[in-house]
C-alpha cells in the first residue's frame, strides 16, 4: 500500500515515519544493516523500506529466502558477532515460524551465559487484524511475547514513536521486538517540533481525564482516543494512557493514572484469555485493589481465529462505540459498586 | 522437460483443457476488477498465466486424490470442481462461500471434494499434505495427495522435513512445486543456492522432473506419469516451470521485474499456447474460441450475481466453529 | 527415568498410567497411532512409551526423525484424513518449533472452513522446570498456550486424569495438548477404584476448606497440597482447586470456590507477567470481585530463564514454603483488608 | 575419506593431539561418576569416543574463528581452551563455572574465546553461526565460524535454510556434522532417507566431504582444508563419521543397539587408533602413555577440587543477566 500522493509540508505518514527512522539508522552506524523477506528490491511488503535498496545497497538491505527461523537465528548470531541487526519478520504472523530461536536464543543467552553474552537485535513485525486479511494474517500476539523474559517488547502507535523507538531499541544491549500495526502505516500527522529521541521504559498519558483511565497501545490507542472524544460529549473525561512498551510495562505509571481517576479499562487486540490485559488488571489489583471504585475492566478481541468477512472481523475487535459502552457501563454499572 | 503428448490430442480434450483454463482466467481477470471495486478485499493472489498447472494436473488426478495448496488457490479449487459461485460467493465474503465467508480468498476449503485449503503460510501446507498422504497410506486407501506449492517455499525448513518425511516414510505425495520464478519480489537465484529445483528433490531419494508449465498437455502427462509412480508406493515431485503474469498480490508495484520480461513470458502463455496448437491442428476454429470466451464469461457473470445476493453469516454466529461442532 | 522395580499390588506411578492410557486407545481404535521422536526404539525420553512398539509395531509407535514442525503438522494432516494421530512432542521446549502448525493451522482449521473440518489430533508434551535442565528445557508454558482459541489445553496432574485423560482427548474432535509434567513421572499412587472415564469441562477440588482457595495444575496442584497441609497444623484451612483444564478454564468451579472463601491464591509456574494466573486473577475480579475480603493473590516463577544451578532453580519456581507464606500474608495482610 | 596426513606426523604434535584426546576423555569419564554422586545433574552428555573431532577440528582452526556447538560439547569447550576448572564448576553449578553456573553441562559459554554455546536444541546453533559468519563477513574479518552439530540435526528445517543461507550468501561457515550414527536411539536410516550426508550439502552447492573421525590426523588435515576454502569465501560441510561409545544421555538404557556394535567401534576409537600408531611409529612408549593418564587425572582431579570448593552464585543475583547489564 505505497502512497505517492504529495502531502503539505512536514505532513508525513507513519509508514514514512519508520523510513525515516531506518534510514537514520542506517546512516548513523555502519553496525546496522536491514534484514528480512522483500525488504530490498520488493521494497517492502508494506513499502515501509522502499527506496532504501538504493541508498544503502544489497550489502545493507538485505533481501533474505524464505525462512524465518533462520534469518531471526541469523540476526542473533550477528548481534553476537558485533552488529546491529535490524530483523523484518514480514508480519507477526510468520514469527511463529522463529519462535524457538526467539524464546530458545534470543531471550536467554545472556542470562544463560551468565552475562557474558548480549544479543543487541531489533526485530521488526507488522502486527495486527483489521484488513480481512483471513485467521492466519491477522493476530495480534505483541502481548503475548510480552510473556517472555530476555525479550523487550515495544509498540509504537504515534508518528513521533515510529520515527525515534528504532533508535531507542538499537541503543539497548537487548533484543527489542517493535510491533507496528499495519493499520498504522497510512496515519498521516507530524511529528513534535525538537523531538529528538524517546525512551523505551515509559507510558504517556496522550489525553488526560479524571473519570476512567483507558489504557491500550498500538492501533488500539487510537480507538479509544475516539472513544474519549465520544464519551467527552456526555461529560465522560476519560484518560487515555499509551503503554508504548509492553515489556517491562510501566506499572508507576498505571497506577499513577489509575489512583487519579478510579476506574479503569484495559482495551487489548489480543484475545481476552490470557490477554496483556489480564496482566494489567491483574496488576492494579496487586497494586491499587483498595483506590478502586470498580472492577477493572477489560476489553479485547473475541476469542476466534479472526474471520475474512468484514462483518465477522469488525465485530471480533474492539472498537471505538464497543469502548465507549464498555466505560458506560463501568461508570455506572447495573448493580453493586 | 517431458515431450508434450500432442500425438495424443483429441477435440474433445483439448477443448475441455481449454475451457477450464479460460475458465480461470475469467475468474481471476474478473476478481481483478471487483478487488477494484472493493467487493473482494484481504489479499488477493491471482493465477493468471499459472492455469495450465491446476488445470492439466487435476484433470490426471482422480476424485479421491486429496489436494493442498497455497494462498493463490482459485484455479485449484474451480480445476477441482468446487462450483464458481461458491468460490466467488467466498471471495464476498459471504455464507454461501466454499468456506462460509470466514476464509476468504487465501482459505477455500470443500472437504467433500478432499480440498484441504488454502494455506496462508509459505510451505505450512507441505506437512499437511504428508500426514494426510500418511493417513491414506495407513488407511490402506489407493488415493494420493497432491501439495501444490510455490518456488518461495522451497527455502522453508518444511520444504526440507516434509520431503525427507515423505521419502523415508514412502508416502503417497505428489509435490508439485509451481515455480514462478519469483517469492514476492525475490528471484528464484537471490533466494536459492541451487536453483534447479527438481535436483533438489532428488536429495531426499524422491524422483523428480521438470515440466514446461505454459503446455497444458505436458502437465497432464507428466502428472499422470508421477501420479502412477505415486500409488505404486513413493512420493513423486514435479516442478512446474511456469510465469506469473500478474502482480504478487493487489499491493505489488512490480519494481523487481521487467514489463519486456513479463510481454516475453504472456506471449507462451498456457492459453494461447494451447490455443494456437488447436487451431493449427484443425481442432477448433476462432468463433469456438469466443464462444468458449463467452460462456466462460457468463458463467463468471453469474457468479458474481450468486454472490452478491447472498446473506451473510449472522453476526450471532460469530463464536460458531472455533471448536468443532459435535455431530453425536 | 525407567522405573523397572516392583511395586505392591495396585500401585503405579504416572508414568505407567500415561502408558496404560496409550495401550489402551491403541488396542480400542485402529485409527489411533502415537508419533513422535524416540517414542519407540528408545522407549521414549521419558520411558513412557517403553514396550509399545514391541505390542503394536513401527506402523502405529512410530519413531520420526527431527522435525518437529513436520510431525506435528503430519499429526493435522493424518487428522484430517481419518486417523486419531497422537504426537508426542518429547518436551514443550522443541514444540516452539512447530508453533506454526499448531497456532496457524490445527487451531484455526475449523473455523476457517466454516465448521468442514475439526482436526481431531491430540499432542503430549512433557512441561516444566525443576530438573536443573536449564533455560532451553524447562519451560512451562502450558499457560501461554492456553491463549489460542480452537485449541483445548489440558493438564494431567493426578494418577487418574493420567490415565484416562487421553481418552477424553481423543474422544472429542478439536486439537487437544495434554502436558505431562516432567516431575510428576516417577509419582506413585493408585487408581480410583471402578473410575472409567474424565471429562475434559471440569476442575476438581482437591482439597476442600473455608479459609482460601488455592489454585493450581500439575505439578503446582501438588506444591499447593503440601502447603495445605503445613497451613491446616496452624488452623488455616486451604481449600485447594486443580484446573485440570487451562482452556477452557472452568469459571463456575473457581468462582464458586472463592465465593465460599473470599480469598483466593493462584499457583503458576509459568512466568509471572503474562502468567495464566494473570486471567484466573482478572475473572475472579471480573465475576466475583464485591465477593472478596483480599485483592486475589498469585505466585509464578520469577521472570528469568531457568538457571541450572539448583539454588537458583529453586528459588525461582513456586515451593510450598513460599505458597504457605503468600496465604499467610493474604489472611493476614500487613495494612488493609 | 581424506587419507591420513601421517607422513607429517612429529613426536610433540602426535603427543599433543593424544594428550588433548586423552584430557577429555578422562573429563568425561569422571563426569559420568560425578553425577552418579549427584554433583552434576541435568542432562549430561558424554562425548567419549568422539574426542579427535573437537581436538582435531579446534587444532586446525584459529583463535580469531568462532565457535558454535551443542549440548555435547564439553570436548569442544576443553579443545578450545577454556580451562578445565571453569568447564567442571559449570557442570557444579557454581559461581566460577564458564556460564556462572546458570547453564550447565549443555550451555558452556566463553566470549573471551569465541566460544558460543552450548545449546541444547537441535539444530538450534546453526542460524546463529550462520549470523556470526555473516558479522564476519560485514566486518571484513578474516575469522570463519565453526559450527558443530549432531546426524540428527540433519533432518530438521534449519539444517536446510542455514546451509543454503551460507551457500547463498557465501559466508565463512565451516559445518561439522559429528555424525555418531544415532540421533538418541534412532539410527539414521530411520531419519533419513538418504544417509550419505555430505552428499546432502552438495545439493546447496556446498563443497562437502566425509572424514574418517576416528582418525584425530584425519580430522585435523580435512579441517585445514576446509578451513582454508572458507577463508576463501564459500562454506563448507564436513561429515565426521564417528561413534558414541557411552548413552545418550544419562537416562538411556540403550535399547536401540547391541553392546557388539558398540565394542567393535571401541575397538577402533580416536585414542587407541593414535596411540597404536605412535607406539608402532616409535613416537611413544606405554610409560608416556601412563604418564600422560596420570596427569590428565591429576588435572581433572584439581578440576573438581576447584569446582568443590567454588561459592554458589548469591540468591540475591537471580534475577540478574535477564538484560544484559549496561557497562556504560
Ligand atoms: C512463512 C511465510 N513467510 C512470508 C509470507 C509472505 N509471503 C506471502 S506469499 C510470499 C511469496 C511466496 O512465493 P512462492 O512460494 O514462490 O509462491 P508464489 O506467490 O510465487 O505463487 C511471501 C513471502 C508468508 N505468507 N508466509
Ligand atoms: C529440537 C529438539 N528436538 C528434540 C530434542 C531432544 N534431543 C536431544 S539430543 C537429541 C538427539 C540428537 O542427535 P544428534 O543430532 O545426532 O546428536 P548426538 O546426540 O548424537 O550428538 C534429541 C532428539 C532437542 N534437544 N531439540
Ligand atoms: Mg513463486
Ligand atoms: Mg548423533
Amino acid at each position: 500500500m505505497p502512497n505517492d500522493a504529495p502531502e503539505p509540508a512536514g505532513t508525513l505518514t507513519y509508514r514514512d515515519a519508520v523510513r525515516e527512522a531506518l534510514s537514520v539508522a542506517l546512516r548513523e552506524d555502519p553496525r546496522v544493516f536491514l534484514m528480512g523477506e522483500d525488504v530490498g528490491r520488493y521494497g517492502g511488503s508494506y513499502a515501509v523500506s522502499k527506496g532504501l535498496l538504493a541508498a544503502f545497497g544489497p550489502e545493507r538491505i538485505r533481501d533474505t529466502p524464505l525462512c524465518e527461523s533462520t534469518f531471526v537465528g541469523a540476526g542473533i548470531g550477528a548481534a553476537l558477532g558485533g552488529m546491529r541487526p535490524i530483523v523484518e519478520v514480514m508480519t507477526v504472523n510468520f514469527s511463529l515460524l522463529a519462535l524457538d530461536q526467539i524464546v530458545n536464543n534470543a531471550a536467554t543467552l545472556s542470562h544463560m551465559s551468565g552475562g557474558q553474552i548480549s544479543v543487541p537485535l531489533v526485530i521488526r513485525l507488522a502486527t495486527g487484524a483489521g484488513r480481512q486479511l483471513g485467521a492466519q494474517h491477522s493476530h495480534s500476539l505483541e502481548g503475548w511475547y510480552a510473556h517472555i523474559p530476555g525479550l523487550r517488547i515495544a509498540v509504537p502507535a504515534t508518528l513521533d514513536d515510529a520515527r525515534f523507538m528504532l533508535a531507542a531499541a538499537l541503543a539497548l544491549p537487548d533484543p527489542v521486538l517493535l510491533f507496528e500495526h499495519l493499520y498504522l502505516y497510512n496515519m498521516e500527522g507530524t511529528l513534535t517540533e525538537g523531538l529528538e529521541r524517546v525512551d523505551l521504559e515509559h507510558a504517556a498519558v496522550r489525553r488526560t481525564g479524571r473519570d476512567v483511565t483507558l489504557i491500550s497501545y498500538g492501533w488500539g490507542l487510537h480507538k479509544c482516543l475516539s472513544a474519549a472524544a465520544e464519551l467527552a460529549k456526555e461529560g465522560i473525561e476519560a484518560e487515555v494512557l499509551d503503554l508504548r512498551t509492553l515489556r517491562p510495562l510501566d506499572d508507576a505509571a498505571i497506577m499513577a493514572s489509575v489512583r487519579h481517576t478510579r476506574r479503569a479499562l484495559i482495551v487489548d487486540e489480543g484475545w481476552r484469555s490470557g490477554s496483556l490485559a489480564a496482566e494489567i488488571a491483574t496488576r492494579i489489583v496487586e497494586q491499587a485493589f483498595y483506590e478502586l471504585d470498580a472492577p477493572v475492566a477489560r476489553l479485547c478481541s473475541t476469542e476466534v481465529p479472526i474471520p475474512y468477512a468484514k462483518h465477522l472481523e469488525d465485530a471480533a475487535l474492539p472498537s471505538p462505540p464497543r469502548i465507549a459502552a464498555a466505560v458506560r457501563a463501568l461508570i455506572a454499572p447495573a448493580g453493586g459498586g | 522437460m517431458n515431450a508434450p503428448a500432442a500425438a495424443l490430442l483429441t477435440q474433445t480434450h483439448g477443448l475441455e483443457l481449454l475451457r477450464e483454463m479460460m475458465r480461470i482466467r475469467a475468474f481471476e481477470d474478473r476478481c481483478y476488477q471487483l478487488y477494484g471495486q472493493m467487493k473482494i478485499r484481504g489479499f488477493l493472489h491471482l493465477y493468471n498465466g499459472e492455469e495450465a498447472i491446476a488445470v492439466g494436473a487435476l484433470r490426471a488426478l482422480r476424485a479421491e486424490d486429496a489436494i493442498v495448496a497455497t494462498y493463490r488457490e482459485h484455479g485449484h479449487a474451480l480445476a477441482r470442481g468446487i462450483p464458481m459461485n461458491r468460490v466467488m460467493a467466498e471471495l464476498f465474503g459471504k455464507q454461501t462461500g466454499c468456506s462460509g465467508g470466514r476464509g476468504g480468498s487465501m482459505h477455500l476449503f470443500d472437504v467433500s471434494r478432499k480440498f484441504y485449503g488454502g494455506n496462508a503460510i509459505v510451505a505450512g501446507g507441505l506437512p499437511i499434505a504428508v500426514g494426510l498422504a500418511l493417513a491414506q497410506k495407513l488407511r490402506g486407501e489407493t488415493a494420493l495427495t497432491a501439495c501444490f506449492f510455490g518456488d518461495g517455499a522451497v527455502a522453508e525448513g518444511e520444504f526440507h522435513e516434509s520431503l525427507n518425511l515423505a521419502a523415508l516414510w514412502k508416502l503417497p505425495v505428489l509435490f508439485l512445486c509451481e515455480n514462478n520464478l519469483y517469492a514476492m519480489g525475490t528471484a528464484l537465484d537471490r533466494a536459492q543456492a541451487e536453483t534447479d529445483i527438481s535436483a533438489r528433490a532428488a536429495a531426499y531419494r524422491i524422483d523428480a522432473a521438470a515440466v514446461d508449465a505454459m503446455d497444458v498437455l505436458a502437465v497432464e502427462a507428466a502428472v499422470a506419469r508421477a501420479a502412477q509412480a505415486v500409488r505404486g508406493g513413493a512420493p513423486a515431485f514435479l516442478e512446474m516451470r511456469t510465469y506469473r503474469f500478474r502482480a504478487h498480490s493487489m499491493f505489488d508495484p512490480q519494481l523487481y521485474r521487467d514489463r519486456a520480461e513479463v510481454e516475453a513470458w504472456q506471449k507462451k502463455g498456457p492459453i494461447i499456447t494451447l490455443t494456437t496448437r488447436l487451431k493449427a491442428q484443425g481442432l477448433m476454429r476462432e468463433e469456438d474460441y469466443q464462444r468458449l470466451e463467452r460462456e466462460c464469461n457468463a458463467e463468471v457473470d453469474s457468479a458474481v450475481q450468486f454472490a452478491e445476493r447472498s446473506p451473510w453469516e449472522p453476526l450471532s454466529d460469530l463464536e460458531r466453529y472455533v471448536y468443532a461442532e459435535r455431530r453425536t
